[in-house]
């Protein structure tokens, strides 16, 4: 299936999970200071195990960053 | 400064006993921008939330650098419409375990001053889903009123463009809205050297926001010093009741007594 | 303030650790005086001189308040004429064992504006008479290279007239003076508030002479801190190296990765 | 005789020394923060007890005040 | 004036041979002021609508004596929504027969600020509606180009709060809208005397909107020529080049041939 | 201009239809500046004096541009001591037929402030020998008291340096030699636009004197056409009475009748 | 019936045309510089004559005056 | 003999008058604009032919340019 993260096309394994997507980025439950929202809603990091993704989601995955 | 810790500054029922709140940007490194930070004495940091980068690996580092030593206060810069800011602050919540917000709904690229309406709209949709929200907004005294009306924890006008560094531009304005408005009033953006931060707190206002100013000059952390200096300059000034402006002079020696002089 | 403690104020091969020079006169009272006179940090205060009174007592009460605590800069204040000033000053050398004189001779009673010759003719003599000599002048750039250029320790041109609190009238002026001055400038009269002596100093002058500013404020001590601070500040941003301004902004938080735009 | 001190018209005995007329306003060369001129010229307090004062003199006597 | 009329005013298609709209409240008296709005050599003027009373007799005197004499720009002073604003135009659409209206949707009955999203709403309807709509606002470049992008004839935003006489008080914000801003640009409200006019005409915009300073000048209609000559005055200027502001000096009278120096 | 024409300026006992002296220097061509002096109404022009060259055969041409035209005001530019402007008034008033001088000694090549104590000095001998005296001065009011009490016929502060274009730096020292000043106050040099004329002529001074600001303009002759009615702007304005500064806004409609409130 | 003119409450005969009240206060459609609002919506004035006015209408007469 | 003329050395035949000196640079008393000083004293015009130059003295010329 096709997905759009931080903007990029990407293609998945049909079944993957949020959480295993982001495991492959280096993102767990543990990592602080990042947040994920699939199709504009923000999904809780303890959801994100359970979350299955679907074609045409979009994911945006964002951390702080140096800002004024 | 002993005077101005019996001062603080509240938002939120929050007390600070800095008042200046500090960005994180355009540091030349991150040594450089934690020494700043210590040398401005504030309490409360501004981060921007952006997407994470395939390549770049660290995704923790930054903030960590931050954790513990100060409140966080994420902003919506670049947020062009209330819909994305509102994505991006409950993003940061997320992100930061924090529920304030320096709301920032931009108009223009190149000036980055305020849209109106849709700050206006972000700022409701924000703090009915329970933020504390910190608007960055122009000074202009009737969306002041509408901010702090709707509930926000402060107004924060800027004193001129982001990065401008041209100071108070237009302190009629910024008195006016000092006049109106009963929540917390930030100045933020325009700051360019200390004494714009003396003149802002000598206006009444409760505090400074800043980044460029201290980041971009040629000694970062002597000027965050400058600046930490010139918010207490300003506040304790402002308390202690200036004396009024005069077209000319009044002898400040004893004018009897004169040698030289026939009584 | 560490900062500011590297940095001396070195007038005729003294070395002072406060950039500010403060009056004596005007205070509510003595004591309070006093206090506001420490909280400044200065170490050199100016006094006047004028006839003992027949009727009251005291003739010592007064200095001995100062002494050990403070060097003393008399003044030649309310002199008309190079001859009063000239004698004042020998008066105030024999009276207060110092050579140091801030030499101030006015052509008028209401504005109290200098006298340019008369204040050249008695800087002169002064000068061959062994005085380290401070003159109170114009924020005129030929009369302040003439001072210096005849030996003067310090040009001290007004940034507004003396009691007025209109704070730095001419900043240009004083650039050109800056620019051309090679001894000590300092400040003298014009200030009103703390961000007058903040602006002052980051213009690059070495030192403010202020006094109606914190003996008149509502609450002179508190305002004596502010201008202590205001120094600091000033002088700090001044070496720290302020950001140029700028019509408009340049945004200081990163543009890329922003949500919700496809790259 | 007659002087002017301090602006002010006043009789004095023949012989006065400018010591003796100090001292009867309470200033010896003891007396911190005051000086003296005798017709325009500062006289040193350790010669105040030599000069002899003069019809017609004019005497300052000045000490410190409060100034800015 | 020759030159300013060989550059008119264009306002939606229309030419205008004086740069100044002229407001025609707070006379002494109606024979002052049309004596007044003829020294202005203006061709343009305001007047509010207002409920008829029920006492006074005449409806008709006022209007008479502005007709044939004056374009006629009836603005929407006193509303505070989008949709009494829109019901006021179109009364004085029927009224006056005119689509032209100077649109104005205030926040606050001491300030008279703008309410900015009111102001948006009222005139995306208007337009909608077919008036020709030049709006009172901020000096906000966001809210001005949304304004000339949604089809207003001009941006007005204010020199100064209405009324103040405080003249251009953030001539920097003006030159950004002016650089961003195709439609004409009129400052609309603070002018207190000839100079602003002639300072406002020198930033380039394209005309000035006043009232006040007018009408309740101690001598109206000499005030009213003052404000002709200094509109022609600076637009000439803005057109002529002025030379840069340079620190200091440059010798206007030829530096060789001095006499008395040895070649 | 009916209005100015009524209120001519008296300088000497005799009388100027226009309130501006023109400089002759810095324009492009002879041609330019002749046009241009035209277009100011000036009736007063000023000239340098300089050694006649070898080589150059012409000794007349510049000059005869000017006679019969114009009243001659020759100068003392480039003149360091009151020996050499002295000397340099009695040759002008020799090749000129005039006693009248525009007085300049100045005290530094760079930036032409001028010297006082030799300014001092010239005027005096000057007046001696029966020249009117119109001096170039500091905003002192101390000099310009003295240079009126000694009998010279205006007193001509700058208002910024000579050719810099910076306007009126310090209208306050200004206000308060208007205040104290008997004889007509001129504003020479500083003068970059049309506007800083009007606000010279609002400050109640007599006239302006402008060399650079038109010659170095784009376009010069529409500069002084700008400066012509800047200079009946500001002096109409001055006679009119402005408005007094309000913080904000009072109402310039009326605040009764406003549709749909219920009485 | 009741009807409310320019924010006062106001009784009026049944029947009563726009026109008709308009005259009562000397204007009509001959009168310049004027206009009239009907509940919130303007009525031009040739149609004055033929609007019949009901119980609760609110009428707003305008007129210019000065303003800035 | 010699002279300074406006700052130059300039090398003369004994005898020469200010009026002859000047005629050879084409000015005579009636060239307008133009004025005189020797030894920094001004000589009127109707003086010129009469003054004889004397060794060292030193001649000054001038005119009218354009000033500000």
């Amino acid at each position: 299936m096709n997905i759009t993260f931080n903007g990029n096309p990407t293609h998945l394994h049909e079944g993957t999970t949020l959480g295993g997507f982001l495991r492959e980025h280096q993102i767990t439950d543990k990592t602080d200071g990042v947040a994920v929202a699939v199709n504009d809603a923000v999904v809780p990091r303890r959801q994100w195990a359970d979350v299955h993704l679907r074609d045409g989601d979009t994911i945006e995955v964002i951390h702080a960053v140096q800002g004024g | 400064m002993a005077e101005s810790a019996r001062d603080p500054l509240v938002i939120a029922g929050r007390e600070f006993h800095s008042r200046l709140i500090v960005g994180t940007s355009r540091y030349p490194d991150p040594h450089v921008m934690l020494e700043a930070l210590a040398a401005t004495g504030t309490e409360l940091v501004t981060v921007a939330v952006r997407r994470v980068s395939l390549t770049d690996g660290s995704k923790e580092s930054f903030i960590a650098m931050l954790r513990g030593k100060y409140s966080i206060l994420p902003n919506t810069a670049g947020c062009y419409t209330a819909k994305e800011a509102v994505l991006t602050a409950q993003l940061a919540r997320e992100a930061l375990d924090t529920n304030w917000v320096k709301l920032e709904v931009i108009g223009d690229q190149e000036t980055l001053f305020p849209d109106v309406p849709e700050l206006l709209k972000a700022a409701e949709e924000l703090l009915a889903d329970g933020f504390v929200v910190l608007p960055y907004c122009n000074d202009d005294p009737i969306t002041c009123r509408k901010l702090s009306d709707m509930g926000c924890a402060a107004v924060m006008p800027l004193g001129a463009p982001i990065g401008s560094g041209m100071g108070i531009r237009n302190p009629y304005n910024l008195r006016i809205i000092r006049e109106q408005c009963s929540v917390p009033m930030i100045i933020d953006a325009g700051v360019g050297t200390a004494s714009d931060v003396a003149v802002a707190m000598e206006l009444g206002v409760d505090g400074v926001l800043l980044n460029t100013a201290i980041a971009q000059a040629k000694h970062p952390v002597q000027m965050a010093t400058a600046m930490r200096l010139a918010a207490d300059a300003g506040r304790l000034a402002y308390h202690a009741g200036r004396i009024p402006r005069r077209l000319y002079a009044t002898a400040s020696s004893p004018e009897d007594g004169l040698i030289g002089h026939t009584d």
